[in-house]
Formats: C-alpha cells, structure tokens, sequence
C-alpha cells in the first residue's frame, strides 16, 4: 500500500476533487499548510510592501494500493496543473499497515 | 372710587400675573437647562464608546498572541481613568476662578457639587454631568498610548503610568485652556482637544516608543518587516464605533445643545471624518499603489482629530479640506515614523499627534478664528503642551525603566503577552 | 388724577407684561426647537451606525478571502456619501418649494444655511441638522449595493458606481417624494424610506447582480451549492447594530422629537423587527427544518424595512402583522432569487427591494392611510421609482461593463478579493 | 369714564394676557414633557443595545461549536421578549391603580393608550414610551438565563421556557415594586432592577443550571477542567456594549430626564463599574496569580448590577464602595458556583444573582435609604422575589425536563449545537 | 521505528488520549484536518440543504518503537471505535530516524 | 529521497528558517500542530488552573536528496535549539517517488 501526499494550489482543489472522483477515490483527508517554495506573492500593510514567504496551499492525503497509486498520482497532477510557478508537488511511499478503526478489516479491505 | 378699586386690583392682578410670567421664564430655564443637560450626558455616553472603539481598533491591529494583554489594559484603562479623575482629575483640571490664567490649580479630591452643583445655577449642565463628561475624556489619552505600546509593554509599568499619565499631567495641561489656565488667556484655542487630548495621547505614546524599542522583528537588516493586525475586521468596527463616539466628543464639547452649534459640529465632524478617508485612500494608492484599508480607517481617524480642535470654527468647506489634508498626511507620517524606527502597531503617533498638530494649526489657518496672531497662539499651545507632556510621559516611563522595568523580555515577547501576563489566550476552540 | 396715572402706568405696566410673555414665548419656541433638533442629531449618529451594522452584517456573510474588500468599500462609501451628498445630493434632493411637485430640480451646489438656516426660523431642526440626518440616509442605498454584488466586483467599477448612485440617482427620485415633487403631489408615501431608500438600495443591488452574474461555484450542473459566511457573529452583531440604528432612521423621520409620534414609531418599529424574526424562524424552520440563523437574521431585517414605509401610520397590532408578513416573506424570495440564479450574498435583494415594496404596498393595506387610492398611489410610486432607479443602475453598470469591466477575473475571485485587490488578508497571525 | 373704559379695557387686557400666560405654560409643560420622553426613548435604545452586549458576551465565552446557537437564541429572545411583554407582559407589571398593593393584576391584553396615554396628562412620557423602555427591560431577564444554560440546553426547550418566563414570571414580581404591588407599599426600594431585572434573570439562571447539570468533562474526577470561551474579544466588546446600554437601563430609570437625578446616575453607574472592574482585577490576582480579562469583564458587570438598585441612591464615593464590593464578589462567586459544581459558562449567577443581591441589600447599607428598616425590606424584596422566581422557573424547566427534555444528547453536546440545532457552523472559509 | 497516523474522531480524542495515557504514550503530535470519507452531515444555508463534503477530524501522529507499536494501534482503535461509519484509519509505516532536537539523542533514546 | 519532518517551537521557526536559506533550502511545507509533550503550560481561566496539554508547534516538511538530507537535519537541529524541554523532534524516512505538478519532472529533478 502506498501513501500519496500532494501539495496543491487552493484554486485548483475543486478540479482535483472532481477528476479523483471520476476514478473512484472519493476518501482522502485534507490539511491546511503553508506552501515556502518559489512563488511569491505582495503584500502591502501600512506603506510597507512586503512577502509573506508562504502561500496558503492544501495537502491531500491519500491511501491507495499499490495498482491504483499511479492512476491517482496522474490525476492529480492533471487536474492540478496551471504551468505557473507554484503548482506544489506529491510524494508517494511504501507503507506497513493500514487498520480500519469501525471494525478489524485492515490493509487493502480498510482503505 | 370703584376705578381707584379696579385699579388697585389691576395692580394685584398685574403682580399675579407678573409672578406667574416670572414663574414661566423660569420654568423654561429650567426645561432648557434641563435639555442641554441631557445632550451633554449622551454625549458622555457617546464619548464612553470610544472606549470600545479604541479597544477594538487596537485589538484588531495586534497580532493574536497579544490580544487579550490590549483588551485587559483597555478595559483597565477606562476604569482607572474614571477612578482617578474622580479622586483628583477633575480637581487638578477645573480648580476654579481662583486660578484663572495660572498654571497649577487644585480644587481638592473628590466630588463636591456644593449647594448649586446639581441646579441650573451652575450652567447649562449639572456639576455631575460636567464631571462625567470630562472624565469620559481623560481616559482617551491612556488610551492612544495603549496602542502605540502594545505587543511588548509589561503590564504593571503600563498601569502605573496610566494611572499617574491621567491622574497628573492630563489635568494639568488640560487647565491651562479648558480650566481657564494661562493658555485661555492667551487666547490659545482647542474646541475639543486635538492638543489637550489627542496629541497629549499622542506626545505620551511618542515617549514611551522611544524608550520602549520596536517590536522584536519589525526592523530587520533587510528592512522593515510590516507585522499586520491580526483581524481586519475588529480594527474597521473599532474605527466606526470611534466616528459614533466622536458625535459625542466633539458635539458634546458644544456644552450645550446649542442647534446652531451642535448641527454645524454634527457637519465638520462628518465631512472632516469622510474627507480624510478620501485623503489616505488616494495618497496610499499613490504611494503604495494599494488599497490599504489599514490607512483609510487612519485616514478617517485623522480627519476625526483634525477637526477637533476647530470643528466649530469651520465651514464645511473647510473641514473638507481640514479632513483631506489629515488623510494625506496619515500614510506619509505612518512610512516617516516607520523610517525613524518607532514602532507605533496602531498608527497613534500619526494619529493622534500628527493629526492633532495639524488639527490645531489649523484653526489658525482657515475658519473663523484664522489669522496670524492666532496662528502663533496655537504654535504656543502645541509647544507648550508638546513640552511639558512629553518629558512628563518620558520620565515616568525612564523611571518604571529603570525600577521595575518597561519591556517584558524577548522570550516572553516571541510567546505573546496572552501567555505571558495572563495565562490564557484570546481565541479558544 | 391719580387714577389715570394708575391706569397709565398700568397700560405700561401691561405693555412690558406682554413683552415678557411675548419674550417667554419665543424662547418656549427656542427651547423646543432646541429638543427637536437634538433629537435628529442623535437620530442622525444612530444612522450613522447603520453603516457600522451593513459593514459587520456584510463583512460577516462573505467569505474570509473578501473581508478586506468589502469593509474597504463601505468605509468608502460612507465617505463618498457624505462627500457626495454635501457637493450636489442635497441640492438635487431638495431643490426648494420653486420645484414643487415636479420631476428635478436643483438648488446648487454645495450648502447654503442662507441668513435663518441656523435658526428655529428653519423648521424643528437647523439646516446643517437637516442635512447631516439627510446625509447618513444617502449612503444607505450604496451600502445595501455593496453587500449584494460583494466578492467578485472590482473595487473601481464599484467605488465609481456608488459615488453616481449617491450622488445623482437616490436624491433625484428621493425629491420626488421627500423634496416635495410629483410623487409627493399625487399622495404617495413613504415615511421614513421602504421605497425610497431601501428599494432603491435593491433596484441598484438587482441590476448589479443580473449584469455581473453568480459567484463562481455558487449554481452549478448538480444544484445550487451555498456559499456560507465567514463569520455569523459579525453577521448577528451588524443585525443589532441595524436595530438600533433604526431607531434614528424611523424615529428621526418624524422629523421632530414629537412625543406621541416618536414614540409610536419607536414602537412599530420594535415589534415589527421582533415578528420579522419570528415570522423568518416559524418559515425556515417549515420549509428548511432548520433553525437558521441567517434567516432570522434577514427576518428582522426585512421586518425593519417593511415597516419603513408606514411606521407613523401603524398601530402596535398593524405593525406585528407587516412584520410577521416580511418575516414570511424572507425566506421564500431568498430562495425565489436562487432558482432564478440571481446570487446575492447577503440577501439584499430580499430584504430591501422585496420587503421594501412589501412595506410600502402595506400602507395602502393597513394602518391610518389603508385605502383603494392609497394603495393605486403606493404602487405608482414603486413602480416609478424602481423604473427610474433599476433603468439608472443598469446602464450605468452595464457602461462600466463595456468599459472598465466590473467583474475581476475568475483566477482573481477564486483567489479572494483582499489578496488581489487589497495585497492583505483580513486575518493574521 | 375714561378711566373706567381704560380698567375695563385693563381687565380684558389683563384677561388677554393672562391667557398667553397659561398658553405658555401649558407650552412650557408640553416642551418639558417633548424633553422627558425623549431621553426615555433614547434611554429604551440604549437598553437594547445590552441585548447586543449580552449576544456579544455570550458568544465569546461559549465554544467555537455552540456559537450560532447561543446568537440564535439571543436573537429570538429579544423579538420573543417585546412580543410577549406586548401580548400580556405590560398588562400584568403595569395592572393600574386598582391593584395597587396587592400580588397580582392585570390590566388586559396588548396596548390600550386610551384618551391621554399619548399626551403629558400620561406623566413625563407617552404610554408608548413607557411601553417601549419597558419592554426592552423584559426581555433581560431571559437573556441572563441564556448564558447560564449555554451549551447543553435544548433550543426549544429553552424558547418555551423564555417566552413563559417573560410573560408572565418576570411581570408578576416586577408588578409587586413597580407596579406598585405590595412590596412598593412595604417600601422595598430596588431603583432599576437589581433585583427585579437581574436577580430574576439570575434565580431563573440557578433553576436551569441546577436541573441541566454541568457540560460534559466540565468537572472530571481530576478536578475542575475549565472550558475557556472561543473569543475574548467578543467577550470584551459584550460587555463595553452592557456598560454603554447601561447608561440607559439606570439613567432612563430615573423616569425623565431630571438633570441632577439623571447625572448623578450616569456618574454611580460609571464609577460603580470602574470600582467592579478593579475590585475583581485585585481580588482574582490575589487569588490565582494571574491577570483574568474574563474576571475583570464580570467585575465589570457585577458593579453595574450593583449600583442599579440605588444608583439614584448613592453619593459617588458610596457608588465606589459598591462596585469595589461587587468586584470583589465576582471571583468569589465564580469560584465558590464552580466548587459546587453548578456550571454557568458566563458567570451569570454570580454576575447578576449575587451582585444582585448586593446591591439590594446596599441599599440598606448605604445612601440615603439606608437603615434598619430599610434593611429588613430589602430582605424581604429579595426573599420573596427569589422564592416565587425560583419556584416558578424550577417547576417550569422540571415540567419541560419530564417531557420535551431540556438538554442534548451527549453525543449531540460533544459534535456542538450548531451542527445539531442549526445544521451550519459559526465559521467558516 | 514505526510512525502511526491516526485519523479519528474530534469526540473520540479524550478516550483515546486517556488510553494512551494507560499504556504510558503521553507524547504525540496533534493536527486539525478535513476527513473526506463515507460519513456525511448535513448542512442548511439560507434554505439550500448540502453537503460540506468533510468532517472535521484529528490526525493524532505517534513515533514509536517496533514493539511498541502494535499496542498503540490497538488502544486507539479501541478507544476510538463508535461502531459507525466515520471512526477513521490508522496507518502505521517505518521510518529512519528520529532526533530529538534539544540534545544529541537519536532513534529509540529520542522517541 | 528522504522526507524530513521536523516538530519545532514556534519561537524558533524564524531562525531555522534562516538557517536552512543559508544552505539553500528554500522551499518546504509548514503546518500548525499541537504538541503533546514533557513540556507544560499553566492556563487560568474564571479562577481555575489547568493545563491545556499542548502547546502550538510547527511542523516543517522537507523532501531532499539522500546526500542533502542529513545537512539539512544538522541545520534545523541548531537551529531549533534552546536545550529546554520541548524543542521538539525531527524524523526521517525514504519515500517513494516525488512528482512536480507544473510539468512532467520527477524524482531529484522534482524536488
Ligand atoms: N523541497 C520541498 N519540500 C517540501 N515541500 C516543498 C518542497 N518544494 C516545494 N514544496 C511545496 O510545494 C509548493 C510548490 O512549490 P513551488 O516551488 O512554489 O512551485 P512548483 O510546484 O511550480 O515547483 C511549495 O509551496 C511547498 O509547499
Ligand atoms: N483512502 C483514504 N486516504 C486517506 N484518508 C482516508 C481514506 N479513507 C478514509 N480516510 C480518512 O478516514 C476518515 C474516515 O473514513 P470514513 O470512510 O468516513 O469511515 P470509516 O472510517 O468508518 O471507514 C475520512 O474522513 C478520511 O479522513
Ligand atoms: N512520540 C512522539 N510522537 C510524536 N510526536 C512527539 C513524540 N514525542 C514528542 N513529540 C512532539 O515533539 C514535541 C516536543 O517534545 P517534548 O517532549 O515536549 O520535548 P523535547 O523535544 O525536549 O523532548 C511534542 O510537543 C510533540 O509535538
């Protein structure tokens, strides 16, 4: 089983949903995090123009197994790419276990 | 016989009705008095918000970590300012004729409205109602230095000097016009108090940013580091409630309800108020080509200011302009405060001193009172207040220095003052 | 002989009773004028915080990525208001008795107190009270645009949009009725501004957002997806705010402190916005089984608007049915307008255009003026006032469509307005 | 003959003036009449705005989860409050003179102004007014209760409970002093409404708190586990907002616009709350080390619930006392509430039930009522009023408990009353 | 050295903290996400009923050593367990290293 | 390739990240966390103390190049020290693949 994290831009999320719907993976979990990467963004507070250093971005957790893990990967990188700067990245690697918590199916029956 | 009769009666019925005529006029003293007493409380009430204002203005422009420290001293602030000017305040600012056209005067602690206090004997309002009045304004002063201060002050350094600030040199200088000190005299002139208020406030936070330092991070290597407010929201709310107040402040220092001269006050206030919002949106736009909301709501806070001091002096027109020039000067005195490194997280410097100079200058330079002679009775006022409040505020604030200290360490400054001071923080789940 | 001294004298006697009498009199006249005009000024200051009440109401229905933006446009509108309302919207607004029952007119520029505006020569009021009170009531209609064209306008088309609609197509139409035009002539009316405040607030708001079309996102191929606000408490507290505010709005519009006037408007006012919100709860929950607060929040809004029209002319019981009536009426046109894909974040169109017209056909319906004539009068006005108003905002947005465009780029609404055209966020650390 | 033409000529003549004379007199009345009520009315706006300070001051200390419901329950509270006291409320408080002295009366459903409500033969105001400012009072009492309950307690339940508890509780014991019921006759004195407005809120508070039980994981076996409120600047804008209103609810209670009475109120209330807030500020940090904004925000209100029963009674320096002890209560109170595991996330029964207390006993302690006699009535006010409060709120919430339950689920309490009553959350992107 | 990410319930959190707490893991790192999954709550905003698409979850991250491991997984599944949709996953995979930031401490001392 | 998890002070942040530009580590992700740990904090609220169990951390994500990866561990170890209880921890593990999303780059070329 492998653990997919992608790191994408806020405006695109609504796409990748979408496109991760159409090939079935309706599950996934979702944080908040801040993106320090080449894109910049202006700010300006009181006279004084500035960067933020970071720029909102959402990263998207998925469980998938192995077979299925490329076919996600591809999704999201489809629908989640502008060609700008900043189109934030996914890691995919190996992991030992996965337990369903409602009940004792485990592995590929949990995710 | 009879006509002598008749006439001897007209004359009882003349004294009657004489008697009831007297009877009348004094009873429509009374109803008058009796209105313009009651705009004058209202607009202590009005004045009261400004404490909310402040509170939520300054709230909005900390950063989070550093919320609950503003909202405590704000809070503390409007208690010890009514406290102290109760004990002796109000004493030190009104001590009577006696001390026409001095500099010092004292009418003794506490409250005593004496035998007429509460009649219209002693004016358009009653002694408590002057009081309440008056005291509703003293704590504003502590208030803008609140600002100016948070994110690093300790708290007990900032209470204690809040504390004597508003118990002390706020009634002083206030004496000097208000109390028909030896500024009235002169002819000096500041209708509502751009100079005993606002840059008394202002001149009080330029101290104790100077001996303070900034925030830790704001002037890095690489420049100014802005520190934004933490909620945008809280500050615009706080600006309005100011302006609500602000028909209070400066209609209330009509001293009565005066339609002729409430209504034009009404009228400056407002249009100096939207003026300087204009102002600070254009100048900010060209300077930074932004739409800064963080300057507009200063901007209107400076017209607010500006206008304080002359808002009966003059014209609409004129408080247009009063306002505009306010507005411009905010983002320019924002950016020079900043060159200078003084680190003022609420803009009361530019605010409240800035504004308030020009707000008083200004009554020299346009509206009924406009005239050289005046022009430098009002350079003396500003000196003069500017002088004695400054190194009254510096000091103090360089005695707590060096006693009990006025800045909490860095540690503790990088945790927050939430933490640090009050165990507890201003957002929970 | 002494007789005829004594009767001299007492004609003397009498002649200076008279003057007395006579000088009582007139001062009666000054002092109740005096609590007149106060009043309306303190009517005209809670006006002032119904602008607080639309920026927090507003701040709080939009999403955290628009906050800046939308408490950026109403801290300027309320100053393009009074600007603009102080160059040339009084003037077009009451153009003077020579333009009586007409459709225009004009009395210059600017203000003009003339030698007895000052004075109780003027009315119950000064010039400058009647002015202020006007002024606040101006911005009003740019403020209720605002919310319903809010996160996806560009700030330009909006802030040039607001200063033409203050300034030209509000007073003009406000003079038909308030400025003693043709409408006024014909027996419309509208006491404190259902149609012309409110509704013309909603005409412009209708024509804005059927040019500038839904948020993206909000209708899409599987149905209507709701966008909630930020922040219902910021909503809650500008409702609150709206309440009290009201009371200056209906209650100053009696024009005087008239007791049995001012306080029967204070209370159809109330009970009309407490069964607004009930009507709302009791709908929504039938409807929706749920208890949404949005709804009942719009439900006294609509209750306050739909009694605008005709709070002097209700009874206590007659006021709780308009209310109930808007109440009812809030959810079911908040849902009309989402199926007929009009999105308006803040239900301004609801709560002003349709609960406006509601309370103004409500006067022909119900309470002192009810009547067949009444009623054809009413619905002249609203449909004059809503053709002139709706035709004016459309051309004048679909003008600033062909040219500066009012939308801002996809890309840019679905970053959020206060990046793009503010480089801030309304929330920080 | 002359002469004789000429008296006679006088005697009209002085006919003629005298008429003059009483029409100025009666002008007189009316004028002063115009002024009374219009601060009444002003005073009635006022007093709603606590209801915005009681939202403000509930939500802020209520979790982030339960924050649209306790908006949603304040919001209907207020439009439930002026409905019923509209329905019946008025009618039972205010019975007329014929019940004078006794425990019970009522003066029949809805509003009847009759002949002369409208006009001065009423008293210092219009029946109206005297409704409105009323009215506005009423719905207090519930808003107490609504803090108390927060968190945990069913929405309909508690909607049952407040309309009944306003209708006809509050009315019954508010008619025993202010209706001039048997506790007026006894000469029990409680000004505006220490007892009868705040205790009554405050025993409802107990009734509720002591049948619904603490929240889930508030007192564990590990000890107290406090649950901090979700927004302190919320809090703190709350009670600014109280305090603010306050002004109304104490200075319109002196039933017109009295100069000396009404100042001196306005200057009791505002040193009382200053004396709370330092009171609970010493107190709190004597007792837990720390600088508590949350206590000195109860502090606060604790000392306007103080003064309110002899604010007209005290001199300043006595209204300090007052409040310095209410603030010292407040930590006290909380503490000694939670010790007995009686769970009030606002602190409302030791806000308004114990400072509520005080300040009726102050009364007889200090001022000018105090005495033995004075003393002993007080108890007795307080006695009574407490029992038939407690009592009536106790079987009521018992009832309600037996049938429709009065509190949620656990796991509906630990997922939030939001997302369970109202199916959306107070926050959102 | 295993690294085990749990997603659970927010009403599940103090059961679980208090078991884990029994078998001795009173460290662990905390974060707020947005669980895209089978459950689903209802939503009603100005009379459209929808869907919010998430819940809100706790992501509990724990480092733990090999033989350790196994027991922290049952306890949370344990204590985090209603039996409905919704109770969330545990996935459990090996990590390199762990260093504890305040001294020189690595791996097993560090955990 | 690695990925790096580092749980920091958030007092410390500004310093490492100093710290990781000065050996070219420019780009990574941050979260808000809460950590539960050695590390106390006393809280008063309406009279009582309690400690509310965590204290706000950040949590820094880097993905590296297995030679860069023990460098960049180095840095933030310094950097995040006070040598007080709660500095926090740093983890380390291999991942799979790293994808960028803006074009087709994979693996070092991605990161
Ligand atoms: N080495 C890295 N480690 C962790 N996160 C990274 C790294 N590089 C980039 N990211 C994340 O990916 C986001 C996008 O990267 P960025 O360099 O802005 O553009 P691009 O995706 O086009 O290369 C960053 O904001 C950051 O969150
Ligand atoms: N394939 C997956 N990848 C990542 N997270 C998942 C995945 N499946 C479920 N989750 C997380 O687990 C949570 C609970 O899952 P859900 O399907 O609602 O119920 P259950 O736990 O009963 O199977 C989801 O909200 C989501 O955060
Ligand atoms: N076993 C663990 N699993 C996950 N996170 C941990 C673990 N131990 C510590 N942490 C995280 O590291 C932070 C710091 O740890 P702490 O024990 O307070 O001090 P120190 O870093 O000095 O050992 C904790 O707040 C927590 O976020």
């Amino acid at each position: 089983m492998k653990k997919i994290e992608a790191i994408v831009r806020l405006s695109k999320f609504d796409d990748i949903r979408d496109a991760l719907a159409d090939i079935g993976v309706l599950f996934f979990t979702l944080s908040d995090v801040k993106g320090f990467g080449l894109q910049k963004e202006k700010r300006v507070y009181r006279g004084s123009t500035y960067d933020p250093d970071y720029i909102a971005r959402l990263q998207i957790d998925i469980l998938a197994t192995d077979d299925k893990a490329g076919e996600i990967v591809k999704t999201i990188k489809e629908a989640g790419r502008t060609g700008k700067v900043g189109d934030g990245k996914i890691i995919m690697f190996d992991i030992d276990k996965v337990y369903r918590i409602r009940n004792e199916e485990e592995d590929k029956d949990a995710i | 016989m009879i006509d002598t009769l008749l006439t001897h009666d007209n004359i009882a019925l003349a004294g009657d009705l004489a008697n009831r005529i007297d009877a009348n006029t004094s009873a429509i003293t009374e109803t008058t008095f009796l209105s313009n007493n009651l705009w004058i409380m209202v607009a202590a009430a009005l004045v009261f918000v400004m404490h909310l204002g402040f509170s939520a203005l300054e709230a909005g422009f900390v950063r989070r970590k550093n919320v609950v420290n503003i909202l405590f001293k704000n809070a503390m602030i409007i208690a010890i300012g009514l406290l102290s000017y109760w004990l002796c305040g109000f004493g030190l600012m009104y001590p009577g004729e006696a001390f026409s056209g001095s500099f010092f005067g004292f009418a003794g602690f506490g409250l005593n409205p004496g035998e007429t206090g509460q009649t219209s004997a002693y004016g358009d309002y009653t002694y408590y109602t002057d009081f309440i009045f008056q005291a509703m304004f003293a704590a504003t002063c502590a208030t803008i230095v609140s600002g100016a201060v948070a994110e690093r002050i300790k708290l007990e350094a900032f209470l204690l000097f809040s504390t004597l600030f508003v118990a002390i040199s706020y009634p002083i200088t206030g004496m000097w016009k208000w109390g028909y000190g030896w500024l009235d005299a002169l002819g000096f002139y500041d209708f509502a108090g751009s100079t005993l208020v606002h840059s008394v406030g202002g001149w009080g936070a330029l101290a104790a940013v100077m001996l303070l330092g900034p925030r830790l991070g704001k002037y890095t290597s690489k420049g100014i580091k802005p520190i934004p407010g933490h909620s945008m929201p809280m500050a615009a709310i706080g600006v309005f409630l100011l302006w609500f107040g602000w028909y209070g402040f400066n209609g209330g220092s009509v001293l009565s309800a005066d339609p002729a001269g409430v209504s034009l006050v009404f009228v400056t206030t407002s249009l100096a108020a939207a003026a300087g919002a204009v102002g600070a949106f254009l100048t900010s736009f060209t300077l930074f080509k932004s739409h800064d909301l963080s300057m507009v709501l200063n901007g209107i806070l400076g017209g607010l200011v500006g206008i304080t001091a002359g808002a009966d002096q003059m014209s609409p027109n004129e408080a247009v302009i009063v306002g505009l020039v306010a507005g411009v000067i905010i983002p320019i005195s924002v950016v020079a405060f900043d060159k200078a490194k003084l680190d003022d997280p609420v803009g009361a410097t530019s605010v409240h001193l800035v504004c308030g100079i020009w707000g008083t200058l200004a009554v020299g330079l346009l509206g009924s009172k406009a005239g050289m002679d005046q022009f430098i009775n009002q350079l003396i006022g500003i000196g003069a207040v500017g002088l004695f409040t400054f190194t009254f505020a510096f000091l103090l604030f360089f005695l707590l220095k060096k006693t009990i200290g006025i800045r909490v360490h860095d540690e503790e400054e990088d945790r927050g003052l939430d933490i640090i001071e009050h165990d507890m923080s201003a957002y929970n789940l």
